[in-house]
């Protein structure tokens, strides 16, 4: 049987390019790189280049980045770190009602703490209106995190419209690229971002490695407290091998974008349009244009997403329904319910995201296997059974 | 993550369909919550002779029809009053800790199809209460810390 | 030129057999492990054999071992999540006054937010004494965090007399693990610990990678928000290459612990017994029996660390002058003011930490090796011109 | 981390050792922050004819004192005046960051043998001041937030 993998916005499989430039710090160039002696000075070289690799990605400067565990903590940091370092000048932030869970989790652990966080609601396709932002604005708002790209409807959001009012509100403007880098061009200046979260694993890069990048002169509380890496401010010896290998999958990626994207567009429409020709009683999610090269994210009516995920794994396709984090959660991803799904069709959603390695061929054999999955969770559906008698 | 009874039943459901005419019909769940069972049920002297179910839901609720079709058929009612979420889950060789709640349904649905006879058919049968309206309601919310 | 490298309390090299457990889960099984997918079943299922690895050599149960980042993040976890969760019960804190950065400046950082820590001090030998922690116990006493074994002088503190004594005052005892775990035996069940912090990269697994183990019932909150990975507890997506590194490297250094270790000490106590035949005016830090297995640490008077680190250097001899993480910083380090040197000789410290790979033949090149670059540094020092003056 | 020519003159110092009869000796630092540097100077006919030195300190200590040393051998009082800790780092192709402060001793040791020559033959010499009681009083501890 074919093994398709068609989620790429879970993780990715990490490069062997990247695994090779890896190995080394394994093994032979292990040292801890504070250390003093000369050996270390290859890894403490090491790190360095990798930090000015992740820098020139974003058009930011070497010292602008900081090494994290992931976009997890990436998150966590920059949001709870300008909470605390901005708490006498206010409380009140200003975030999307669809973000990942690391950026709303921690936006309701604040208001546990006595900070005020205006959800701006998105339009069908997922947006935020600029309009909204602007009237949310408080004299005491102290943070705009709004993510870069959805990762369970591919929807970019006007990125350089909400930097410039950040900036003309002299707020600061943190976005969870997670989605993004690697996958659409970045520049942070241009885009006014003052801190920037990206995960190695959603670009062929490492699992457990991240970097925050922040502004220079924005000023941050250290989340994780120890010892004086990253200049003081990420505490924990550096995890040398997968700084390297963020490195290297960064300039891969930036590396060959635009043709990766030229061909995963191609392979996207294709898949979108067979879909909407072959299935009845659908919907496309997430936004028509302004969305990641690789997302494609539909609601089959009448059906539920983790019997269509369940369907296609036994046909050999791995997909996803919503978020990998919110499987096994008993409501339906909070993204599809912002963009005005009713709960039973939210329910019933799939999410494919396509790699550079996937083919036209896997895409065929997508359309072969989806309609009769769908087809047969229908004939299964009381549902459906309803619906077609409401119909006759 | 699902055993393997478990990926069969959902594979092969058992007795998926509708009956034409049924003794009684329950349907349980809520789309909000993403599953509705709904359970058709013959009975023929006190013997539950065919039964059929459609499902929208997670491969758990799926399952779990399934299993619960096959473990009612050919019994009695007082026999099928016996079987519980917990021998479903059991017969299929337990469910995964965050799907136990699908497994609700079955027993749910299957009360509700024989409610729904003793209503039609003007009996009472000892033990069997009214369907519940949402039977989610009870559950608490995951709590996360 | 040898290269040797005798700073194992840094760093370790990952082992190759660590390395290639590692190996098949960044490009062949990559998946994402909360995914719903056959094949992501595979991940769960290597993270569930690693959790009951680690938690089999603490003699926890595995739904009492969370993974973490790294022994930073796990220290930080731990105070930070235990005071949240605590806080009504109280705000006192008890460490001790030689503890990682990791704690200490951790327990800074809640002094600032308005708790009270108690820093008890260490004897001439590193080790708290536990009248001074049973007098420091308060009504408010919520933690009590004291490490198992310090990663500078190497000295093992009385954590069964003191998990006793938390116990009966109905306390919760944190002990960072990061240099004993792998090194010494641990049950923290028969000790009495309710939350122990390791780390991958101490015992010869990856860095990047650590774990917190926190004993059933005991409440904590999380540090990390986001994703429901670890039971809702840490989130972000699962470091499944280094989490199967970690349980592998953890697994190896329990099975052949008795047998390194005996090699070790004798090389250990072979070095240091040397050491005092070559060189005078130096002091041996640490505790003559109480101290981990490969750990050796001298103050020589009249002379720098660093110099003498580099002149080692420059002989293919890894060392370390206190904590690696305290390099680049002026001050002296605080584990040696804390055992009561006088600044100048807390400056002259040089830390040796051996590891399995290690050989007689090098502890002969360092005792050929050391004392004449001891001499020369004496030599051109004016405090040892002083001495000698002072002396005649 | 140190340049090639750090590292140098950290393992071949130049001029280390002691002057029996100096016309000045200096020294400045202290024990407690981890570095003492001492210099000797022969002056004749205003001219640094030799100079010696003693460092307690870190490689970076030790290398800007022997650079210093270099620099001021032969000079007049007035260009050795000249001297700074920017020029002796610079002689070193440069310090690390964190290793700036330690450069500050070669130009204070200097300072301050100059002055104790100056004291020891009751000479005024023009821009000189008094050695500081303690190189790193003025010092802002480094800030770590
Ligand atoms: C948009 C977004 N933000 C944050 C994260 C968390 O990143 P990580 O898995 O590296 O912790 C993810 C992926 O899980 C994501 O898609
Ligand atoms: C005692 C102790 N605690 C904590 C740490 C921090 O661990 P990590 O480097 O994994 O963050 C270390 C080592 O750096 C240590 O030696």
């Amino acid at each position: 049987m074919n093994k398709i993998y068609l989620d790429h916005a879970a993780t990715t499989p990490t490069r062997s390019e990247v695994v090779d430039a890896m190995l080394p710090y394994f093994t032979q160039q292990f040292g801890n790189p504070s250390s003093v002696y000369e050996v270390a000075r290859i890894n403490r070289k090491a790190v360095d280049e990798a930090r000015s690799m992740v820098a020139n990605a974003l058009g930011a400067t070497s010292d602008e980045i900081f090494f994290t565990s992931g976009g997890t903590e990436a998150d966590n940091w920059a949001i709870k770190g300008i909470a605390e370092a901005y708490e006498q000048k206010g409380k009140h932030i200003i975030t999307s009602a669809i973000e990942h869970h690391a950026v709303l989790h921690t936006c309701q652990y604040l208001e546990k703490k006595g900070y005020q966080v205006t959800y701006l609601p998105v339009d069908e396709y997922g947006q935020i209106s600029i309009q909204d932002l602007k009237e949310a604005i408080q004299e005491d708002t102290i943070l705009i995190t709004i993510m870069y790209a959805n990762n369970e409807i591919g929807t970019i959001q006007p990125i350089e419209a909400i930097g410039k009012i950040a900036k003309e509100h002299n707020i600061i403007f943190h976005t969870d690229a997670v989605q993004a880098v690697g996958h659409v061009p970045i520049h942070v200046k241009e885009m006014n971002i003052d801190l920037l979260s990206l995960s190695g694993h959603k670009l062929y890069g490492p699992k457990g490695i991240g970097a925050l990048y922040i502004r220079k002169g924005v000023r941050i509380k250290p989340f994780i407290h120890g010892g004086a890496q990253e200049r003081n401010r990420r505490a924990g010896t550096e995890n040398v091998p997968a700084i390297v290998g963020l490195a290297k999958a960064i300039e891969l990626s930036m590396k060959e974008m635009e043709e990766s994207n030229h061909k995963i567009i191609e392979l996207r429409d294709y898949l979108i349009k067979g879909i909407q020709e072959a299935i009845p009683h659908i919907r496309l999610n997430g936004h028509p244009t302004e969305r990641l090269p690789g997302n494609v994210n539909f609601s089959f009516r009448f059906i539920e997403g983790e019997s269509l995920l369940i369907g296609l794994d036994m046909h050999g396709i791995y997909a996803s329904s919503g978020s990998a984090c919110t499987s096994g959660s008993l409501d339906p991803s909070h993204v599809l319910l912002a963009i005005g799904l009713p709960h039973e069709i939210a329910h019933g959603s799939l999410r494919i995201t396509l790699g550079p390695e996937n083919t036209k061929e896997e895409m065929n054999y997508v359309l072969e296997t989806l309609p009769k999955i769908v087809q047969r969770l229908r004939d299964m559906s009381p549902l459906y059974e309803d619906f077609l008698r409401a119909q006759s | 993550m699902y055993s393997q009874k478990v990926m069969d039943h959902f594979m092969n459901p058992r007795n998926m369909g509708e009956i034409e005419q049924a003794s009684g019909v329950g349907t349980v769940g809520n789309a909000k919550c993403g599953d509705i069972m709904r359970m058709y049920i013959q009975v023929e002297n006190d013997i539950i002779t065919d039964v059929k179910f459609k499902t929208f839901g997670c491969g758990a609720a799926v399952a779990t029809s399934s299993m619960a079709t096959e473990l009612v058929k050919g019994k009695t009612i007082e026999e099928a009053l016996k079987i519980t979420n917990k021998s479903v889950a059991e017969a299929l060789d337990g469910l995964p800790p965050v799907k136990v709640h699908c497994s609700l349904l079955a027993e749910e649905a299957l009360h509700a199809a024989l409610w729904d006879y003793a209503q039609k058919h003007n009996l009472h049968i000892e033990g069997l209460e009214p369907p519940k309206e949402d039977i989610h309601e009870h559950e608490a919310e995951n709590p996360k810390e």
